[in-house]
């Protein structure tokens, strides 16, 4: 580990800014406002899995008495891209649930019955429901113009493999002669979803020429006014999105459903439009993780040296095209060295609602296999499963299997510190198993933009474009702290609208702290600048002749000037004549976001005879860079390991065989409750970045990876029996139990 | 510098999985890669690059040295 | 298209007025207790209209009543409230433990004994338990109330012997004889809010020697119905309640199954998992038993 | 259709609403009401963050209709705050890290309240089974627990 940096704020755990208004009900979140004259709109959606839709008629509906506005795909602009023909079917519907129409209403009980007159008719096709079915040479087409992608020839028939990627080096055939022991397996995870408690919500408030606001429940919404304009055919500068308190999103929330309903229903009625899905459309048609198939073989020496592996990885993409195989593919094998390796990766269109991302899209599935085929292995070599790790583990210099070479990197470091965590040195507890698993995800920077007004008393308000999903504005307030030399609670931190603040791309990939935290720091720096220049005016000294220390402007050293120190309320307070307002600004696009790896250990107890899983413990370690608020570092490995420990135990969308959804609710799919898990024991290692200022990698992704295969691996210990398919629930392991 | 092509960018480097070229930066390195397979830079222009181990979504002003190493690979979006 | 009303009778003959008129002249009603299973069927499967006749103002379906010989518990009661009653957890253990497994904190805070029966659910929690119990549901009546055993209440999935103009008041249970309890067990994938894959309820009588001279079996969710096995009842009567005589029950249990494969279980693991819960649960009821032989509880 | 005329009481104050025989409260509370604190989630019971205490018993708003209210008192999470400042459990759900993104926030809080003014000293397990009704996403439950345990402390000194 690198040397500790003696920080003032950074590293502590103040109360986030948002936090009084959260635990008294006063936050804002999607559907918690309600405008004067407000409709309700409500969507019409697809009874059948695979159909044509040969009619759709709301004219009925428009005449009832109370309806303002009904839409269907008559309305949209024509050649709409997937994402458009997602958000209303087209000649297809290509899921059950798919939105055929939507109405707006006086009130939702008459928006409701009001779907009840909207007239359809469908040609009922059958649905492709699996990945072998999808793959198979006679597969029944989901989309006749779909051609596989990235083939070194574009293929002459159609297909449900929309793309394919493959990345290699080396020669896997002669690794695997090399190898003395050869573990394969073939692994099965069912789609999964993200399950944050607050459904899709938004209400549109668009005037006669197509010009309003749009109020959403986003992790971006400069990207859902991108999007919503582009499915829409209208101009972003007509559009101001705003961005509610958001209640989780995991992902799931990068992508539009209802806004351009709600926009196009409001400009119809010409009322506000407020839309609302139920838990059981946020099920049944927003974005789920892909399910996925992937085959694993893994070849090594008696020392415990990877001489080779393979992957093959199916993933469903839903009813268009782009699943996460990409980072799937990029991820599996990114913890370790390897010489020879040969990755495969398909794209596969199946007749459930299109992906959307889930938390380190694709590495969760992928790395379950690996890790769970790593498992095997150091059993057949009778090797500790830590040392096994070590011995291939990736560090810096080590050549990724996507190419670059990895600067610093904690996958060691987490290593170590798992071989010495008292959840591994301890005994295994009576009937239970353990396991242990690493997780990794690249991690991202992009697009963000930060402002920083000093008020007239020396106070600092932040205004940034990503919403808080878990406690940035905590974060933000903190770099700021740090940089500017002032306290935190000097400090506020705003999402500002589309309207008020400069593009950025959304809360996600593990980008915030990372990219827009970025930002803050470079404005605050522009206010630094500022200031030690309104210090120099002065005091009638040369600007670099002032330095900026904890919080004020001093002379520099040597400089023979009489002066008091300015602090950031004497400037701010004095600036109508130094030149007017303080204002910092920073818009960047960040590069060098640094990997983060993760090495989680979890005990598990399974009882035989029916096959239920009790989690005894759970340790989450993982590389976080510098923790700016360590309480919200450890709160996202914690509910990272509690989403990753739910989508092995029992999550998982089931489907029956017309394909409809069977468990469309939170009591039937599954997420863990409090009496499930015991506290997640966390440990932080901090790698710094050094492409952040402070150090930052990003933390929020990681932490869904390892916990599949920890579990996994846990049962296998416990029970004698490897279970290759996820959910472990208790069906399938008394089942498994049985046939061993 | 070397520049290195994953697998599903072959079918347009007619299979050349790796090439040495100069270029100050990202920009001139995408120009001259487009004079050598015409019509690539817009399909590079979709990809993530790692310069000498640091990812970028968007490279386009790197500076680039004699002995970088480049390789591009998929753009990473996250959750 | 006819419209929601509502209405909560004061009395028992408020009650079965309103109902009597709704069926006299074809409209729909549907009594209303704590809500938790009608008002989300309102919501999803069974949007239709009709008038919700709350019963939780009569005072009888409200009413604990223990007797020298029998005990009474209102159907409307929220299985919270009853947690709450010591005297009645005492008595019947197994009824209460499986009103308290209805749900969450919050269910439980509405959701009564009446209101899962009358949904008439093969998963239906108290079920089991109150038909191991030997419970005797008292049904209001327009010529005055009448009893049918809880085994025989429920006739299908989600239909019962309730009449349109009738309802359920209460359940009333003969007092356990000495060296009698009950215990109930059902498997849930989670350890909180899930519906039963398999529930058994299971009552036993042992004299001073530890035979077992009384045992009522029930089971839950392993077909269209709660059933009572009496094979199970058999197996476990004249014995010590030990480990072969569990594990005979439980294979009666299983024989008895015909349950089906669906999103919370499949045939084999209900099938399995029925005689475990079985000889669970008896293990249980017995060392309650056991504590009781020479106390009569009340 | 027609509304029917309900009269509660909402933290201590008397309130008068129409409502459709068919609504529940928790549509009334948020779409009529605007105590907005009250969340949806999922409208059948299963996730607590519409938890209301009614006649000072925890249930979910959304399995209540609106016109079993009458005569009733109801605590909303817009009631849990005394006159001098936030509520103990309140403070520590700050104190705690305890929210992420805080959608689930007035549902704990508000079961919590119910829990530990039946329980003032709950053990781990008890916390943990008594808000098995209130589902959490982001937090993986760790920091809940322990900031109930937190105003469970703070509760018993302040008494």
């Amino acid at each position: 580990m690198s040397e500790a940096i003696d920080y003032k704020v950074i590293g502590t755990r103040p109360i986030r800014p948002d936090g009084v208004d959260k635990v008294t009900g006063r936050a804002q979140f999607g559907a918690d406002l309600n405008l004067p004259n407000m409709l309700y709109g409500r969507v019409l959606r697809s009874p059948h899995a695979h159909a044509r839709l040969t009619r759709v008629d709301v004219s009925k509906a428009l005449e009832m008495e109370g309806v303002y506005a009904a839409i269907s795909r008559a309305d949209f602009p024509e050649n709409p891209s997937d994402l458009g023909k997602n958000i209303m079917a087209r000649d297809k519907v290509l899921y059950h649930g798919h939105a055929v129409a939507a109405v707006a209403a006086k009130s939702l009980i008459c928006a409701e019955a009001a779907l009840a007159l909207i007239e359809t008719s469908y040609e009922v096709l059958s649905p492709v429901l699996s990945l072998d079915e999808a793959m198979a040479d006679d597969a029944t087409l989901l989309d006749d113009e779909c051609f596989t992608k990235n083939l070194p020839e574009t293929p002459d028939k159609p297909s449900n493999i929309a793309a394919v990627m493959t990345l290699s080096r080396g020669d896997v055939e002669e690794g695997f002669e090399q190898a003395d022991v050869i573990v394969e397996g073939d692994y099965n995870i069912p789609m999964a979803h993200q399950g944050y408690i607050e459904p899709h919500a938004c209400i549109a408030n668009i005037n006669e020429s197509g010009q309003g606001s749009v109020w959403t429940c986003t992790q971006g919404h400069f990207e859902f006014r991108a999007l919503t304009a582009k499915v829409l055919g209208m101009n972003v500068a007509d559009l101001k999105f705003i961005a509610s308190e958001i209640g989780g999103g995991f992902g799931g929330k990068t992508t539009i459903y209802l806004e351009p309903l709600a926009v196009l229903l409001s400009q119809q009625a010409r009322r506000p439009v407020k839309m609302m899905m139920t838990r059981e459309e946020v099920f049944r048609a927003s974005g789920p993780a892909a399910g996925t198939h992937c085959k694993i073989k893994v070849g090594a020496r008696n020392d415990g040296t990877i001489t080779a592996a393979k992957a093959w990885l199916a993933y469903e993409a839903g009813a268009f095209a782009g699943a996460p195989m990409g980072p799937g593919a990029m991820a599996v094998f990114a913890p370790y060295d390897l010489e020879n390796f040969h990755v495969e990766a398909f794209d596969v269109l199946v007749n459930k609602p299109k992906v959307a991302a889930y938390r380190a899209p694709g590495a969760p599935q992928s790395m379950h296999a690996m890790e769970s085929a790593l498992d095997e292995l150091a059993r057949k070599l009778d090797m500790d499963p830590l040392d096994l790790r070590m011995k291939n583990a990736a560090s810096e210099g080590t050549q990724a299997p996507y190419g670059p070479k990895f600067p610093a990197i904690g996958l060691k470091e987490c290593l170590e510190a798992a071989k010495v965590h008292p959840n591994y040195t301890s005994p295994v507890p009576e009937g239970a198993g353990r396991g242990v698993a690493v997780g990794f995800w690249f991690n991202v920077g992009m697009q963000s933009s930060a402002e920083v007004h000093i008020n007239e008393n020396g106070t600092v308000t932040i205004i940034e474009g990503n919403p808080d999903i878990g406690g940035s504005r905590a974060s933000m307030c903190l770099m700021a702290a740090e940089t500017l030399g002032v306290p935190y609670e000097q400090i506020r931190a705003v999402v500002g609208d589309t309207e008020s603040t400069g593009f950025s791309n959304v809360t996600g990939g593990s980008r915030t702290t990372f990219a827009t935290g970025m930002a803050v720091i470079q404005a605050c720096e522009d206010i630094i600048g500022q200031c030690k220049s309104r210090a120099a005016a002065t005091w009638g000294v040369d600007e670099d002749q002032v330095e900026w220390e904890d919080g004020q402007a001093i002379p520099s050293p040597g400089v023979n000037a009489d002066v008091k120190p300015l602090t950031l309320a004497d400037i701010a307070g004095n600036a109508a004549k130094t030149g007017g307002p303080l204002l910092g600004r920073a818009s960047l696009n960040a590069q060098g976001a640094g990997a983060s790896f993760s090495v989680n250990m979890t005990d598990l107890k399974v009882d035989r005879e029916t096959g239920k899983v009790d989690v005894l413990s759970f340790t989450a370690i993982q590389d976080a860079g510098t923790a700016i608020h360590p309480a919200y570092v450890e709160g996202q490995m914690q509910g990272g390991a509690a989403q990753g420990l739910g989508w092995a135990l029992n999550e998982e969308y089931i489907y029956d065989k017309d394909g409809v959804l069977e468990n469309a609710g939170f009591l039937d799919y599954r997420i863990p409750v409090a009496s499930d898990l015991p506290m997640i024991d966390t440990q932080i290692i901090e790698v710094p970045n050094p492409r952040h200022p402070y150090g930052v990698r990003g933390v929020g992704e990681t932490p869904i990876v390892a916990p599949l295969a920890a579990a996994a691996n846990a049962i296998r210990d416990a029970t004698g029996v490897r279970i290759n398919d996820l959910p472990l629930s208790p069906p399938n392991i008394l089942a498994q139990l049985d046939n061993a | 510098m070397k520049v290195v092509f994953p697998d599903h960018l072959l079918q347009h480097t007619g299979g050349e999985r790796e090439v040495e070229l100069l270029a100050v930066n990202f920009r001139e390195l995408l120009l001259a890669l487009d004079e050598r397979w015409p019509g690539i830079e817009e399909v590079l222009a979709k990809c993530a690059v790692a310069i000498d181990g640091q990812i970028y979504q968007d490279a386009f002003l790197e500076p680039l040295h004699n002995d970088s190493e480049i390789f591009f690979m998929q753009r990473i979006e996250g959750g | 298209m006819g419209a929601f009303a509502y209405v909560a009778p004061s009395s028992v003959a408020e009650a079965l007025a309103v109902l009597d008129e709704h069926a006299s002249l074809g409209k729909r009603a549907q009594v209303l207790a704590g809500g938790t299973d009608v008002l989300v069927q309102m919501r999803t499967v069974d949007t239709q209209p009709r008038t919700l006749v709350d019963i939780k103002g009569v005072a009888e379906t409200n009413r604990v009543d223990i007797g020298a010989t029998e005990t009474f518990i209102g159907a409307a009661i929220p299985s919270a409230v009853l947690n709450d009653n010591a005297e009645l957890k005492a008595l019947f253990p197994g009824v209460i433990e499986s009103a308290d497994l209805i749900g969450s904190t919050q269910i439980q805070g509405r959701a009564s004994i009446g209101g899962n029966l009358c949904n008439s659910s093969p998963a239906g929690d108290t079920i089991p338990a109150l038909i191991a119990s030997s419970g005797v549901c008292v049904i209001a009546a327009r010529g005055g109330n009448r009893e049918v055993p809880v085994e025989d209440f429920v006739s299908g999935v989600g239909t019962n012997v309730l009449e349109p103009n009738e309802f359920l008041i209460g359940i009333k249970f003969p007092n356990p004889a000495p060296g009698t309890a009950d215990a109930y067990l059902r498997f849930i994938p989670r350890t909180e809010m899930d519906i039963a894959v398999v529930g058994a309820g299971v009552s036993v009588t042992i004299d001073e020697n530890g035979t077992c001279t009384a045992a009522r079996v029930a089971i839950g969710a392993v077909a269209p119905t709660v059933l009572l096995v009496t094979r199970a009842s058999d197996a476990l009567v004249g014995t010590q309640l030990d480990d072969t005589a569990l594990e005979a029950a439980g294979v009666a249990c299983t024989e008895a199954a015909s349950p089906i494969s669906d999103k919370r279980g499949t045939v084999e693991y209900r099938r399995k998992v029925v005689a475990v819960l079985c000889r669970r649960a008896t293990a249980i009821a017995r060392d309650r038993a056991k504590l009781r032989v020479r106390t009569k509880v009340r | 259709m027609s509304k029917v005329q309900i009269t509660s009481s909402i933290n201590g104050e008397s309130v008068e609403f129409l409502c459709e025989p068919q609504q529940s409260l928790m549509e009334i509370l948020r779409e009529e009401l605007g105590r907005m604190g009250t969340k949806e989630g999922c409208a059948t019971g299963d996730c607590g963050a519409c938890s209301v205490l009614v006649d000072s018993r925890l249930v979910c708003s959304c399995l209540i209709l609106a016109v079993e209210a009458e005569g009733k008192e109801i605590t909303t999470i817009e009631g849990i705050a005394g006159e001098d400042g936030l509520h103990p459990i309140q403070q520590q759900f700050l104190e705690h890290a305890a929210l992420q993104c805080g959608i689930c926030t007035p549902g704990f809080i508000v079961a919590t309240k119910a829990l530990l003014d039946r329980n003032p000293d709950p053990d781990e397990e008890t916390i943990r089974y008594w808000l098995a009704g209130n589902l959490c996403r982001c937090t993986g439950y760790d920091k809940i627990i322990r900031a109930v345990q937190g105003a469970a402390k703070e509760l018993a000194h302040q008494a």
